[in-house]
């Protein structure tokens, strides 16, 4: 695909987000523009199965706020700092959650390590565990999404 | 020698750090704020970490999480590059404490050396030749003015902390006096911290001379020849060029032994920088060292064949200087323009998207930057967008290459001051030779008038 | 399927995936994109106002022809070499041809002087000389056009 | 000096001469054919002038049109670059009779060294070693047979007129001898409208070494040093670099008084360039002199600080040589990598559209190209894309700058051959020293079995 294309295709992606639109038709030549927007969308929170962590946005000059998942009422933990990431406290403990746990605000859910201190990592709001994003002694950086939370 | 270094910077100078470890075979982890995932330095390193959101004191200038950085990726050393946290003794500190190699001087040469009045008052016992000023601080306005009679009006306020004009005063007038030292403590105090401030005699119409110098583990100290900065805006450096036409090889030959006694006197390490005021007469005295690489390394770079990144990081490593002061030559002249996101009419940084950028080429010519085809200029960080830099066998072939290569530097989307760098390089004043540290205020002055 | 088109709908699968769309259409030559994102997320945000036209061709690798001016039916004598364009045969005679006139096949038009040598540009067809579009004396590069002829 | 000159070329050559031109600051006028309106040359150029379509021999080797572009916009001179018509001596001639300054040697300088067959016997009896072959060219059989006896076989057929490769036959046995001969003068005739052709000795692992050279009008001749050109295909040069790994200091010297010693026996003027063949002892012998500026000029003009075009056009307008041999050092290495759109698999040239160009910077780069930030390959003319030069104070620093700029550079939208820089820069032959003339055909040979 010649480059220009992308371009446009980009560009067209671009306004989309911009103005929020659901479809964008672009002709050439003879010009023909459609724009359509659908009412808020409504739809089931289960079967969330893969979320990728959002990244590969074009350099944008406000800073990316960590973007809505797909199920967007869902709560995303990402770590606060750069580190390296426990489930528990302790090689021999159990973990701080698992997934379908149900936890509290403020509850400890996991532990980021960062020049040898141990950051604990809490529940921002009550919830359900839906998914643990990153594997226990994995490196994280700032910004990455840990955890899936369903809040109550 | 290292194995992976972390480059703690962004912009052209993380591309010019990592293109120097990939020339070294060593692997690179970048560090990148949230809004800089894609950029350029990010693509080029081995590995990269967001370190934090796009403010800079969150991200770049986060010590804890750049060194987690450090520790996740296991590298063996940190290049800071310059600004950020190049000239922060206490990060320095830290690195040298967790075994992680900061690669510049040790944290008690930038602790020392950062305090611009008691590097004064080291570099006076050494017998270094400094402005005429106060010894040490000032406070009680009795004294201050006492010092500031003895030395004459027009003396200048400066702040300790100092650097790129902040805390700085020049005070014309006796009665001016009080108030002018206030308010260079309070910005002072508010920019760096510390609000102590010393007092110098001013000149007029100096220029800014500055060695490179570079000094090993054993205690060898080379410099590598001087850089005019002159052109300057509101303390700003603008164009720099090597050699200086101010200086003839007498005056250049004792200026660049000052500057090794003077890294000698610290027992300075790595690369650092030397500058020098230096009056019409060619009396020169001590200003500062800047304990950093610096932005303008390039233009030494170009017209000594050397390689001074390569060179920082062989240092760090523990190797001896690759260079004695014999091998070091003026191979010809250097010219570099900073080219700037800028208002062309109120010359503010003017941050936005770049839609095309297509730098000069062809020979003599050295272009560093972190823009692709296309690019952007983030507001929250400095507004250079490249540094264009030009070599010829002499200062006329450099300049004309300089101004054919900014006719061909192609930068749409946004305004840049590549305007303004034509018509210093085309002012006749600029073309003949030195000219003075408020050349260029002076010409923007006649200009808005 | 040949590879160029596996290729492109690779590259569009990919624009897929780093944009979240929906949809995704692309018609070539003449030109038609349609992105879409379902379902959108809630939000507000009023009109869409500017679509920048596209722009953006390459330097092409076949050889320009002259265009086709307006009236693509008129014919255009263009110059077959590099000169100095004389619509007289010296500086005293009345030009070759004047506007209006009617010219025969192989009449001469005019001359481009090169080198010395004086090169005669005949009617390549009979018909009426519609326009002069080069100032006697004037220089002229190749293909140039020089009278636009309405055939007969 | 020149008011205004025309360049009678197009791509990366135009743009290198127009941007001297600019330094020097005389005005430009581009020619161009019918595919080539928008291309940068032209851009860059003050006038421009159409003269044919896309075929080079209807447009940038038409010779009345060409002038007639020169006449018209009243040039004082033409600079012909390389190819099109720069080593055609009736051009050269035309140009003299009409009083525009050809860029480079005599009509009569072309027309005698570009019989290859009657440059070697000149050399020959002025004393400089030719390699052992034929008195100038061979028609009977017989006699050729005699000839290629005494010489020992394998002997190698080549044609006077002969360039690039193009009536050239290496005959291994007696009994291929004479359909060699006669195959070597139909290509020589088809290619040249000349069949002549010469026999000499062929050595097998030879190295391609050329020396740089440029002559005044007052007979001044001043080398540059030499390049290695020794990685070739099929005859084509691919990479060139210098200095030359295979030669020493007391080599280095010699070979380049005898390259002056031939363009003083011919009384030459402006650039040239004097290659050698050499043999695995060091023993070499004259092969032929280039008059034209090379593409791989640039490979000196780094390794040496000199603007070899400009001196071009000084020497052209009459002032002396500003250089003189001692002026002249290799101030470190320097490798050149010449960038083709190329076929991976079959090595053959691919034009097309670039979608995205994107060059290499930082230091010790210089790249020579006439592309935008994207750009076209045309099918009408040569297939290379870019020149990207490499400059270290040392061999190895330069090939380790070569690799990561070449790593650096994004070519999108076609095929080139960067990968094969890649596989040739890494090879241990290569990165040992010296190779011959067939270590690329061997490297090629082995990986397409």
């Amino acid at each position: 695909m010649p480059d220009s294309s992308r371009r446009e295709i980009e560009d067209l992606v671009e306004l989309l987000n911009q103005y929020h639109l659901t479809e964008l038709e672009l002709e050439k030549k003879g010009m023909r523009i459609r724009v359509r927007r659908d009412p808020a969308p409504t739809f089931t929170s289960s079967g969330v199965e893969v979320v990728k962590t959002p990244e590969a946005h074009l350099p944008s000059l406000t800073p990316s706020s960590p973007q809505p998942s797909e199920s967007s009422h869902l709560l995303t933990i990402s770590s606060p700092i750069v580190g390296t990431f426990y489930r528990a406290s302790s090689p021999d403990s159990d973990p701080y959650v698992e997934e379908g746990a149900l936890v509290k605000k403020g509850q400890v859910l996991c532990i980021v390590e960062a020049m040898k201190l141990m950051n604990e990592i809490e529940a921002e709001a009550d919830g359900k565990v839906i998914k643990v994003l990153v594997e226990s002694t994995t490196p994280v950086e700032f910004g990455q999404p840990l955890f899936l939370i369903d809040p109550l | 020698m290292f194995k992976k270094i972390l480059i703690a910077n962004r912009g052209e100078i993380a591309l010019r750090v990592i293109r120097a470890c990939r020339e070294l075979g060593i692997r690179t982890v970048a560090i990148h704020s949230e809004v800089d995932g894609e950029s350029l330095h990010v693509r080029y390193a081995d590995e990269h970490v967001c370190v934090g959101p796009a403010e800079g004191s969150l991200s770049y200038r986060n010590i804890p999480n750049v060194l987690s950085a450090a520790e996740i990726t296991g590298v063996d050393a940190i290049h800071p590059g310059y600004g950020f946290l190049a000239e922060n003794a206490h990060f320095a500190e830290v690195c040298e404490s967790i075994g992680i190699t900061f690669i510049g001087p040790s944290s008690e040469h930038i602790a020392l050396l950062s305090d611009k009045s008691q590097a004064r008052a080291h570099m006076k016992k050494h017998g270094i030749p400094v402005l005429p000023g106060s010894d040490g601080e000032i406070d009680d306005p009795k004294s201050s003015l006492a010092i500031a009679k003895k030395l004459g009006f027009p003396v200048i306020v400066k702040a300790s902390a100092g650097g790129g004009g902040r805390g700085m005063r020049v005070v014309w007038h006796e009665e001016d006096l009080e108030q002018a030292v206030d308010s260079a403590q309070l910005e002072a105090y508010t920019a760096f911290g510390h609000g102590g401030v010393y007092l110098e005699r001013f000149f007029e119409d100096p220029r800014h001379i500055e060695f490179q110098v570079m000094a090993d583990q054993d205690g060898q100290v080379v410099h590598f020849h001087e850089r005019d900065c002159s052109v300057q805006r509101r303390y700003q450096k603008v164009i720099e060029e090597s050699p200086s036409p101010a200086l003839d090889e007498t005056l250049r030959k004792k200026m660049g032994q000052v500057a090794v006694q003077v890294m000698k006197s610290v027992k300075y390490r790595n690369a650092g920088t030397v500058e020098f005021l230096m009056d019409e007469t060619g009396k020169f005295y001590f200003m500062e060292v800047n304990t950093r690489i610096q932005v303008e390394h390039a233009v030494t770079e170009m017209v000594t064949g050397v390689d001074l990144i390569k060179e920082q990081i062989r240092i760090a490593a523990g190797q001896a200087l690759s260079y004695r002061q014999k091998d070091i030559q003026l191979l010809g002249h250097a010219i570099e323009c900073r080219i700037n996101a800028e208002d062309p009419v109120r010359l503010t940084p003017c941050p936005g998207t770049i839609t095309k950028f297509c730098a000069p080429g062809g020979p003599g010519i050295r272009v560093d930057t972190a823009m692709d085809t296309t690019g952007v200029v983030s507001p929250f960080y400095d507004s250079m967008i490249a540094k264009l830099i030009g070599f010829g066998r002499d200062r006329s072939e450099a300049l004309a290459r300089m101004r054919r290569a900014l006719d061909e530097f192609v930068i749409e989307g946004i305004h840049c001051n590549i305007p303004l760098h034509r018509r210093i390089l085309d002012h006749p004043e600029f073309q003949k030779g030195p000219v003075s540290t408020r050349f260029l205020d002076r010409l923007l002055t006649l200009q808005s008038v």
